[in-house]
């Protein structure tokens, strides 16, 4: 239903969070209703000048004040329930989704496909498939934020935020940036344009194909001389990193973390906050050296070397 | 306030009523301290969290022979605000006066040696900015940065301590406080006690934590 | 108990001098057992011994001890303030990138509330992550 | 000033043998008297003229705003001077009108009065706090003249400190001030209330507006400090550069809008209670009946004060938080808004077979009770995690908030400003002048603000200095609403400023309301009471049997 209230519905969480709009709307309509027409009832009835009974009557003041007191508690815990419900489908990736990279820079988006085509202020994605977004930010806090699929994420600069949709219908929507980042918040806005999966490949092959985001990612990899320590029998020891995406890392004080994307962002950034168990301290920092974008590319990289060694120096 | 040295603010009925004002006026006050506090030993708390390791170099860092001396003096010099109080309520303005100069001075020592400690982290550019010590790892600068910030902040609030205990002290030396009325001398107490409390908050969580 | 919101009764001075050296000899303790390495406890000690001196100090030298109830409200009333703003910004820290315990498993498994599936009728684009382990 | 008043319980005065002195002569007539006074009646006068002052900056800096939103293009006002518009709307508005106006204006002058004391605890603190909030308002002129703020008013971190190059430091400066100022305005009332009550006047015999100032105080009193250290920290990082905040050194901005909303959503509930305050005194006196269910709308003020600190992540539902805590802010946030409804309820069934009479204040009061039902039914839909995410930091939240402070706070500002008019001037206010400017408010402000609710689900983000143009329609209903709100606040300016000289003398209970400020003459003397009254009677006696004759003017 389109009605002008709405935006239009163009996944499975819009329409959930237009159900649970109406029922808060249901439900406040009930209160609005019960508060006005027992307020006006009572302005009618008892203003001054109409003589009408007004001998103070007992009311069970305790017994009214705890039902409308549980009551409220009761309806308010219901609609708890149902917001958390839905928060959880907006806030859990499924798995097996496509991985886009989103770069938030100071009034424009930056979007890279694993295929390695980018785009500014433009997102295509394909009709039906689970896309997950990896975003972070090059300077201040903006905020991703799709008003027809109901769904917005801030980007924090330092940290990946991740973000997921499934379009099931076929059009170009808006992108806005909904946290104030500076002089042209208001222009740092764009449009997704879903397609059926058959123009979405003509779209990808069209677009300058270049290398795939693993493939720069390797290129990155050797020309920062990452290959140089964290490959066979290099002479400086360094932790391997086959099939190191998701694995669970010891470190040196006994903790043991997950190898997910921020564990690797901030090994490159910081190497001294999460040191490998059995490891010293000389990773040189790369802050200030390596772009968001192609952070995001080396990450890629690694996400997909699995098992496999990764490539020699030429 | 009172003009004749024992008469009754006008706004109130009688002396304890006006003293029992004051001391919950001041520790209202002092609640509000806390959370101002409270908000840097937040920001401590949730860093020392995320980066147990960068936290712990970093606090072997910190002149720990200076926080000990630091943390006697004060507790030395709470230690004689209260027989300063005791002689106040005695009506001994003398002796008052004598026991405020002395915990004045501790206060002094406790800024001078603060000093000492501070020239000495400048050496070693235990300073957040461009020239902090490259082998330190980087978030140490926000152990650095917090530490400067909370005692700096406690030094600020204890210079203020000694002016307000400067301020008493001229009282008395004008016999404005008498066995019947002296509560500008408690609630100022109640001031110095506070200040020497979150020092020694600020003690443990700078310089113990992690030590060995 | 003396009641000091009448001005003339006094704190004896052997109280002040009892609680100054204890303050003194918790100090000497604190900075001592900070020097052992005792793995968790040295933690638990380095708060204990404070939060012990900060009670003598506002007990004994601030005279909540000896003041009517309603200081100690007040008193109180700054801690619990204190406390609700570690508290809650923390059951923030502790759990990012974690997930109730009672929803961890569904969560993971992804079983409540039900995932949101593809589309049944639409072929799966094929994944590009395939294509690229062919280096050019 | 010997005249010995008759040990009244709360029986009417008779007129005294030889004219008393009222709180305007008594304290001397010169400027120099005013600017140095103590008296806590003097001071709430200086405090009108000084949040006057700031409204007016502020909702110039609205109409401004609401003229720039009528096209879609950004084409009126540059982008930068747009984000000024909305930072000195925010900052101004906040700081120096929404949070002391009732508790500095109505509280500073009817506390003393209501608990027959003489006057507030510290009285030298009370007129510090009067310096401090005009320095801190003249440091936030100066940021403004000289160039303004673009930060808006939550001064977001990586942006307030690295990015913006206006004057965030002047700001600050201002603001931390201000701050102080609330501080010591919160820790007067306290101590007068635990310590100043007449004899007799126990905690449940005191009226509702001073328990929802008491919690007002509180929230004061525990918030604004931690909003003092997160300006410092800001401060200090524009200062030197780099601080906890800075995500290069790997520092959390999400650890500052931890910080800065755990000031900020109690700073909310400072500014509505007091409005609730006084609309259960206006609601009782003009439907002259007590109001129902004391006890569960006294201690509903309590819990909204002491559960409004639990809830301050439902600002940051989407800031990267961890789903947990969005869990634990949200239950809480459904918490927060079941005391309100109480109250609500409470106001409503006070009307059952009460003689209600339709004056300016009742108006007003009417017309908080219906809008703020309207705002804080939509915090219930803000609260639910879920549709948070898609509606946070769009117009939709604009709405809400605007309700509660516009629709709730300022229209029991107005109420109460209204209803002890006669006992602060002395004059009777033109009653049907009133009551137009009060259905024109009320008009006013539905067709501003109801429309940014459709708008905001639509999904127009906040601060846009742009949009898209199918926004258009709505937006040109709230820009057309904003100016017939403002005439809306013309009027009330008018006819006060005139009664002032021609408004009728008022009689010392023209409203025949119970309060013990209703025994001094209006306007009081200097010392209020000549002996302090004692109190045996339950608060607001009313009987709707008797048909009161009201004066107005």
């Amino acid at each position: 239903m389109t009605l002008p209230i709405f935006p239009e519905e163009a996944s499975k969480i819009a329409e959930q969070t237009d159900n649970l709009y109406w029922g808060l709307l249901c439900a406040s309509a009930a209160v609005c209703l019960l508060v006005f027409t027992l307020m006006g009832y009572f302005l009618l009835k008892y203003r001054n000048g109409k003589n009408v009974d007004r001998k103070p009557v007992h009311l069970p003041e305790m017994k009214i004040e705890v039902t409308w007191t549980l009551a409220s508690l009761l309806i308010f815990m219901c609609f708890y329930a149902w917001g958390a419900k839905n928060y959880f489908l907006i806030e859990r990736p499924p798995p097996g989704a496509m991985e886009i990279d989103v770069v938030g820079k100071q009034w424009m988006w930056k979007i890279q496909h694993p295929e390695g085509n980018r785009e500014i202020d433009q997102l295509h994605v394909p009709l039906g498939r689970l896309v997950k977004l990896t975003m972070t930010s090059q300077d201040v806090i903006h905020s991703f934020f799709l008003p027809e699929f109901r769904i917005k994420q801030d980007v924090v600069p330092g940290r990946y935020t991740t973000e997921w949709f499934q379009a099931d219908k076929i059009g170009s929507f808006h992108i806005f940036c909904s946290e104030y980042c500076g002089t042209s918040h208001s222009r740092m806005v764009g449009n997704i344009v879903v397609m059926s999966p058959a123009d979405y490949q003509t779209w990808l092959t069209q677009g300058q194909p270049g290398n795939t985001l693993a493939q720069s990612g390797e290129r990155l990899f050797r020309e920062l001389g990452c290959s140089g320590c964290h490959v066979g029998k290099s002479v400086v020891r360094a932790p391997p990193l086959e099939g190191l995406f998701g694995k669970p890392v010891p470190l040196n004080n006994q903790e043991v973390v997950t190898a997910d994307e921020a564990y690797l962002r901030d090994s490159i950034l910081f190497p001294a906050k999460q040191i490998v168990g059995g490891y010293t301290n000389d990773m040189p920092s790369f802050s200030g050296k390596i772009s968001e974008e192609e952070l995001l590319q080396v990450i890629a990289y690694l996400k997909s070397l699995g098992s496999q060694t990764p490539v020699r120096e030429q | 306030m009172a003009n004749s040295a024992t008469a009754v603010a006008e706004q109130f009925d009688d002396m304890p009523q006006q003293l029992e004002a004051a001391t919950l006026g001041m520790w209202t006050f002092l609640a509000t301290e806390i959370l101002f506090f409270g908000a840097l030993f937040l920001a401590y708390i949730v860093y020392r969290h995320t980066y147990p390791q960068a936290f712990a170099d970093a606090s072997r860092h910190t002149k720990i022979i200076h926080g000990t001396i630091n943390t006697a003096l004060l507790l030395t010099s709470s230690f004689t605000m209260s027989l300063g109080i005791h002689a106040s309520q005695r009506g001994r303005n003398r002796a008052l006066l004598g026991f405020l100069l002395v915990t004045m001075f501790l206060g002094c020592c406790f800024l001078a040696v603060k000093g000492l400690e501070y020239k000495s982290d400048i050496h070693e550019h235990l300073v957040p900015g461009r020239h902090f010590p490259h082998e330190m790892p980087v978030q140490s600068q926000i152990f650095w940065f917090l530490y400067w910030i909370m005692t700096g902040v406690h030094s600020v609030h204890l210079i203020a301590g000694i002016g307000l205990l400067a301020v008493i002290a001229w009282m008395a030396a004008r016999e404005r406080f008498s066995a019947h009325y002296h509560n500008p001398v408690i609630v100022s107490g109640l001031y110095w006690h506070f200040v020497d409390v979150i020092w020694v908050w600020l003690y443990a969580l700078i310089y113990l934590i992690n030590r060995h | 108990m003396i009641s000091l919101s009448s001005p003339t009764v006094t704190v004896p001075r052997k109280t002040y001098l009892l609680v100054w050296i204890a303050l003194l000899m918790l100090l000497l303790l604190n900075w001592g057992l900070a020097q052992l390495n005792l793995g968790r406890f040295n933690l638990v000690a380095t708060l204990a011994i404070p939060t012990a001196q900060m009670f003598l100090m506002i007990f004994y030298l601030m005279h909540v001890r000896y003041n009517p109830p309603l200081t100690r409200v007040f008193v109180a009333a700054g801690f619990i303030w204190f406390v609700i703003l570690i508290d809650l910004t923390l059951s923030d820290y502790l759990t990012r990138g974690d997930v109730p315990g009672m929803f961890r498993k569904s969560w993971e498994h992804g079983t409540w509330p039900a995932p949101v599936k593809e589309l049944p009728d639409l072929p799966p684009a094929p994944t590009p992550k395939s294509s690229s382990k062919a280096s050019q | 000033m010997n005249a010995t008043l008759p040990q009244s319980e709360t029986r009417e005065i008779p007129p005294p043998p030889q004219r008393l002195l009222t709180y305007f002569e008594e304290g001397g007539r010169t400027i120099g008297s005013w600017l140095l006074s103590t008296d806590h009646k003097r001071i709430g006068i200086l405090y009108l003229y000084s949040i006057l002052f700031f409204f007016t900056v502020a909702a110039i800096a609205a109409a401004l705003m609401r003229m720039e939103l009528v096209t879609p293009p950004g084409d009126m006002v540059s982008s930068e001077t747009y984000n000024k518009l909305f930072t000195i709307h925010g900052t101004t508005m906040v700081w120096f009108f929404l949070i002391p106006s009732i508790p500095s204006v109505l509280g500073n002058f009817v506390v003393p009065l209501m608990i027959g004391a003489r006057d507030l605890a510290f009285p030298r603190l009370n007129l510090l706090s009067w310096y401090l909030f005009n320095f801190g308002g003249l440091l936030a002129i100066y940021a403004i003249a000289f160039g303004g703020v673009d930060t808006g008013w939550t001064f977001y971190e990586p942006y307030s400190s690295a990015f913006s190059n206006t004057h965030v430091l002047t700001m600050v400066a201002g603001i931390f001030v201000a701050g102080f100022s609330s501080i010591l305005t919160g820790l007067n009332f306290i101590v007068t209330i635990h310590k100043m009550r007449a004899p007799g006047l126990t905690w449940f015999k005191l009226p509702l507006f001073l328990w929802s100032l008491y919690t007002t105080s509180i929230i004061l009193v525990m918030a604004t400090p931690v909003l003092a250290m997160t300006l410092v920290l800001v401060a200090a990082e524009r200062i030197w550069g780099l601080g906890i905040f800075d995500p290069k050194l790997g520092g959390d901005p999400v650890l500052f809008q931890h910080l800065f909303w755990f000031y900020s959503h109690p700073a909310v509930y400072i500014m509505i209670l007091p409005g609730m305050g006084v609309v259960s005194e206006l609601v009782t006196c003009f439907a002259r009946k007590p109001i129902f269910g004391y006890h569960f709308v006294a201690f509903a003020s309590v819990a909204i004060g002491l559960i409004g600190f639990f809830v301050w992540g439902h600002h940051m539902f989407v800031s990267s938080q961890s789903v947990y805590a969005t869990l634990v802010f949200s239950m809480a946030s459904y918490l927060v808004a079941v005391p309100s409804a109480i109250k609500v309820f409470n106001w409503t069934m006070t009307l059952y077979r009460g003689r209600i009479y339709l004056d300016t204040p009742m108006l007003y009061a009417l017309g908080f009770i219906g809008l703020f039902t309207i705002g804080g039914l939509t915090g219930l839909f803000l609260a639910a995690a879920g549709f948070d995410v898609h509606v946070t930091d769009t117009y939709f939240v604009v709405a809400h908030f605007h309700y509660i402070m516009v629709g709730g706070m300022v229209t029991g500002f107005l109420g109460g400003l209204h209803y002890w008019w006669p006992k602060i001037t002395g004059r009777l206010y033109p009653e049907n002048l009133g009551r137009l400017a009060a259905l024109v408010i009320f008009i006013g402000f539905n067709v501003t603000f109801f429309p940014q609710y459709v708008v905001g689900y639509l999904g127009m983000p906040r601060r846009y200095h742009s949009y898209a143009p199918e926004f258009q329609v709505f937006n040109v209903m709230s820009s057309a609403g904003a100016s017939v709100l403002g005439v809306g606040y013309v009027l009330p300016l008018i006819y006060l400023i005139w009664s002032l000289k021609h408004g009728k003398k008022a009689p010392p209970n023209p409203w025949k309301a119970t309060g013990l400020e209703w025994q001094t003459p209006s306007p009081p003397p200097k010392h209020n009471f000549a002996q302090t009254p004692i109190v045996t009677r339950e608060p607001y006696q009313y009987s709707p049997e008797i048909q009161e004759e009201l004066i107005h003017g």
